[in-house]
């Protein structure tokens, strides 16, 4: 695997909805450069060629999509960088590094439930077109903006596929309840869980009492994204200070303290 | 064009070197660019025993910089010395270790451990590291534990070249490098980060779970200029210039001011190849600077 | 909503002041907001004799910041208070004399002028001007030195509210506001610019005609908060917060380290309305900061 | 006069022509906050609302010209602010405040040469264009990119008007001197000079030898941009301190050491 850092051109930037605060949801497509080989679940950092010096990093984005000509991410609008992002326009450099960390397994004929929280659903995007035996998958979906913000429609066309929105906090037990289930119903398979971090830690949690497989996808405000400046840390099985970016994002779910 | 530099008995092709924290131990930045072009690589901070370092969150953006509260996390010298020395072009380009330790005995130590190995081509001490509780921060602020270390040190380096990494963080700067000089010191370095906090006004919480940690980046670079220019006229050993240095000509100011060399950190995580391009842009920015050598550059500022 | 605070015998109708040097004589400002809506001006800083300042360059731009060795050029406290202090509101909004001396006698020289002005507030020391050699820095960076200037101050002060600010160019700030605090302070204020440089690789000069300079605006926010922080644990006497202040939420950062009221510097330069819409921003940032006076977010920083 | 800070919207960018390194000449044209009333050689502080802060200080920029509905400014990419500046777009929002400073004497029937080096062209568009008496004016031009780079032709259809151009320093002696001889041809009326510090030194020069009532525009680095910050100073003919912002920045020639 080639981990370059390359200047690409955006093509398209596409606005799928806003939700609440000025917050939109932005899908942003740029030139590949020479991606297609990369895993599901593996992210890229992204900076913009005409950013100045304010911001320091770049930003980590799993990658969602990608094929010969381009690549794709899918993004919300939080902060200071992910505003800037949303202001692209066609032609505009943006430097690239990646793909970068590990990505999930993808056991084929195995019953696998995605499960995605927010804006955790862009890896599986990619992870289901990618699959071989996309018929043993099942992508269980928990949001909380309008699902026209994300790009589910499309997704549910190629796998068996539920939404469940959690509109006002009383419905948070329902979907607590429906990703236990799911996790229940993985049993002989395997869970991949990607989302904000309590969200993480119920699956953790269900899929430890069920004992069933799960890898998590965990999020860390990153600097290098490259394993070199130990920002990213989380703790694995043995209390060690792993780096989320090199070592992850994707870990086993007993490996890892949330 | 001559890009070479020679100071402190190392010669380096040029003198751009990577500062230690900001370049893990090299190899993650292999496929980002040939760590043979660089002047130099400091690894990570290497301490006797291995450190978990701080608790999460550890790194803040600031702006035009960064705050950083790691706490030297890294595996102890001895795995560095099995696991990834022998994986550096340690032939081709300088590699410097960077030293933590909590007592001049231990930073003694630890010298012995790296004293004897041929891939190592010089020792940054760290005095400076404002991070974690137990000394750094009080070593790195008093001029004679500063001199007490670098003794301690320079006694057990069999005769490679010792630096002392200097921290901002104090009232006079020059007693600092005079110090490290009096003790023997080959060449100093500065600067380390300078000590600063962020604060989350929703949560009512510090950013950084050890609340307080360094500033670094292009937001502290007039303070650097400034700290180099100063320790440059207060001693006569060989100064490296670090702090904020983003582009090529940053480099090219700090050697104005006197700097054999730089060090840059934060400006890795602007993109992972960006000291290869400061490296690769030196032969067009010195010609803009009209000099062919950095010799002729090195601390000609008028004033 | 309340936003009135009350520290040193002041009252101010909100925490919102302007900073020394970046905000003239306030005058300049009146055509870009209604100056009673501050809290209260902090005017230029202010010497007994007038002053010419230093020769040009004076400012330089640097990233998220800038260098300034202006020198306290001031038309002298006489003028002062018989040109600008009548045209000012100083009934509505607390007007503070920044207060530049080279000794602790002229200092209460100073203080005497100023003591029985109706119109002045409070004083502010400026015990920490990087600019100018002949003591500014030196009287900063000394704990007794500060102490002496203090209490020369205070004894001259007629009852004024005397404001000590101080020099964040120290290996101990803690001890400058100790010093500060035994002289008699009623207050400190922190920080004063950070000490730079800027250099010129085509013109190999300075450039600040004065080579070094203070350093100022978001840049240093991190260095200010942290002083703040550390300034409010070693002291009993109000902190007002400076250093790199843009925003309302800014503002609300420092008043939850521990700090009575802020001061905008800077940030002045990004547009000349940026005072007051700091102030006019006030509400909506302390509903989503959940609170309701300013008190009740003050020094509430969980640790 | 109304001296505020408003939000104004882009209406047009237009690029004159580009020279030497990356160079462009760039025509800014902004809604007019209600500055027809303005003097020419007033100039007004820029900063685009989406910049960060990166740049601490807007940039100052000399009116060229005001009507009802815009105002116009002439910029040549020097820098970070200009380069940034020059990727404006229609509908970009710009922060401005202005006018400000003293602007020319304009004096009616009064025989006025105008003195241009280089950008210094820019107040005089507006300056030809609101005189009340056109006729006695005279316009010298001093350059060395092209003539195209600048709005030169449109002013020279209004009123006498000459370039002469620098092509290599060869040509400098030329150039001194027919700045020189425009001077003298102004005995008895005013020249008026916006340009570089060298070229306004052979101006004040001139003027001194052939006592010649002359004004100079000078130009510094600004903060403030309304005499706050003291940050822009010159000497004034007593050997004072004076902000070229506030007291400027158009002064007497024998009133200011440059
Ligand atoms: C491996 C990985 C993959 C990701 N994939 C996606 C994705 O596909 N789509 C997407 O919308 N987002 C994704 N994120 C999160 C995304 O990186 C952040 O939303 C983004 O960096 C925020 O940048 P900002 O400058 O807008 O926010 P900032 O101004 O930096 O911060 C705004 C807020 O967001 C929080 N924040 C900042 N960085 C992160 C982070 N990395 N994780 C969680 N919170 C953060 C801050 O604490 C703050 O509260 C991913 C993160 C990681 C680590
Ligand atoms: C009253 C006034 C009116 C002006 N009118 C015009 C105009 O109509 N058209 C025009 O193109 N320019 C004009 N200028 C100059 C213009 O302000 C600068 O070119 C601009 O601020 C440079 O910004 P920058 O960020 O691109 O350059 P920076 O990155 O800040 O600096 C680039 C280079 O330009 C120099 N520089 C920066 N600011 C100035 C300045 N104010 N004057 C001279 N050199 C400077 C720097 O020293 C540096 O060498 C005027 C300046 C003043 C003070
Ligand atoms: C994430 C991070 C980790 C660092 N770790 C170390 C370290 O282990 N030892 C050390 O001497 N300096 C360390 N530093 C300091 C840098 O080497 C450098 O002195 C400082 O960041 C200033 O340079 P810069 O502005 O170019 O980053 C670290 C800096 C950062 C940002
Ligand atoms: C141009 C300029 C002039 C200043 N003049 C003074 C002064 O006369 N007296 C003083 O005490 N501080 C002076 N300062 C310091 C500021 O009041 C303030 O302490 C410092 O700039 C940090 O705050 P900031 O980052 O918000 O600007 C000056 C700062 C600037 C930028
Ligand atoms: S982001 Fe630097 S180690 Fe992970
Ligand atoms: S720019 Fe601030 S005084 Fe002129």
């Amino acid at each position: 695997m080639v981990r370059n850092c390359r200047e690409v051109k955006v093509r398209e930037l596409r606005f799928l909805g806003a939700w609440d605060e000025p917050s939109d949801f932005v899908e942003l497509t740029l030139e590949n450069p020479g991606w297609e080989g990369y895993r599901p679940g593996q992210f890229a950092m992204l900076r913009p060629k005409h950013w100045g010096l304010e911001l320091s990093w770049g930003r980590p984005f799993s990658i969602s999509r990608a094929n010969a000509e381009s690549v794709t991410f899918f993004f919300q609008v939080v902060g200071r960088g992910t505003q800037r992002l949303a202001h692209l326009k066609p032609g505009d450099e943006v430097v690239l590094w990646g793909p970068l960390g590990n990505g999930f397994s993808a056991p084929v004929e195995t019953p696998t439930v995605l499960l995605a929280g927010g804006m955790g659903l862009a890896p599986f995007r990619g992870y289901i077109e990618k699959h071989p035996t996309p018929e043993f998958l099942r992508l269980v979906f928990a949001h909380r903006p309008e699902l026209e913000c994300y790009p589910y429609a499309e997704m549910s066309e190629k796998v068996r596929a539920e939404a469940i929105r959690e509109k006002t906090p009383d419905d948070l037990p329902l979907v607590i309840e429906r990703i236990e289930t799911a996790v229940r119903e993985a049993a002989g398979g395997i869970v991949l869980a990607c989302g904000p971090l309590p969200f993480l830690k119920t699956v953790q949690q269900a899929a430890r009492t069920r004992q069933v497989r799960a890898e998590l996808s965990l999020e860390r405000s990153m600097a290098c994204g490259v394993g070199a400046c130990l920002g990213c840390v989380c703790k694995d099985g043995q209390d060690k200070h792993v780096q989320v970016c090199a070592r992850g994002p994707v870990f086993n779910a007993e490996d890892v303290r949330l | 064009m001559d890009l070479r530099v020679e100071f402190a008995g190392l010669v380096l092709k040029n003198p751009i070197i990577t500062a230690s924290g900001t370049f893990g131990f090299g190899l993650e930045f292999m496929n980002f660019g040939d760590l043979k072009r660089l002047g130099g690589i400091v690894v990570k901070g290497l301490s006797l025993k291995p450190r978990e370092g701080n608790p999460m969150p550890r790194i803040v953006e600031t702006p035009c910089g960064m705050l950083n509260a790691i706490g030297i996390q890294n595996p102890g010298v001895e795995a560095f010395v099995r696991d990834k020395l022998p994986l550096l072009p340690w032939r081709e380009t300088a590699i410097i270790a960077n030293l933590y330790a909590c007592s001049a005995q231990e930073f003694g130590d630890l010298t012995g451990v790296l004293a004897g190995e041929e891939g190592v081509a010089a020792l940054e001490v760290n005095v400076s590291c404002p991070n974690v509780r137990e000394g750094g921060a009080a070593f790195g602020q008093d001029p004679s534990q500063i001199r007490k270390v670098t003794e301690e040190v320079k006694k057990r380096a069999a005769g490679k070249p010792v630096i002392v990494k200097l921290s901002p963080n104090v009232t006079d700067i020059g007693l600092c490098a005079r110090a490290a000089q009096d003790g023997g010191a080959d060449a100093v370095s500065l600067i380390n980060t300078l000590l600063g906090m962020a604060v989350d006004i929703r949560t009512r919480k510090p950013r950084l779970a050890n609340v307080v940690g360094g500033l670094s980046g292009p937001a502290i670079k007039p303070v650097a200029l400034r700290c180099v220019h100063q320790a440059c006229k207060a001693i006569s050993i060989p100064v490296i210039g670090i702090g904020g240095i983003t582009s090529t000509e940053d480099a090219l100011e700090f050697i104005l001011v006197g700097a054999s060399a730089v060090e840059v950190g934060t400006a890795n995580f602007l993109r992972p190849d960006q000291s290869f391009r400061i490296v690769d842009d030196l032969p067009r920015v010195m010609i803009k600077a009209k000099c062919k050598e950095i010799a002729e550059l090195r601390g000609t500022l008028s004033l």
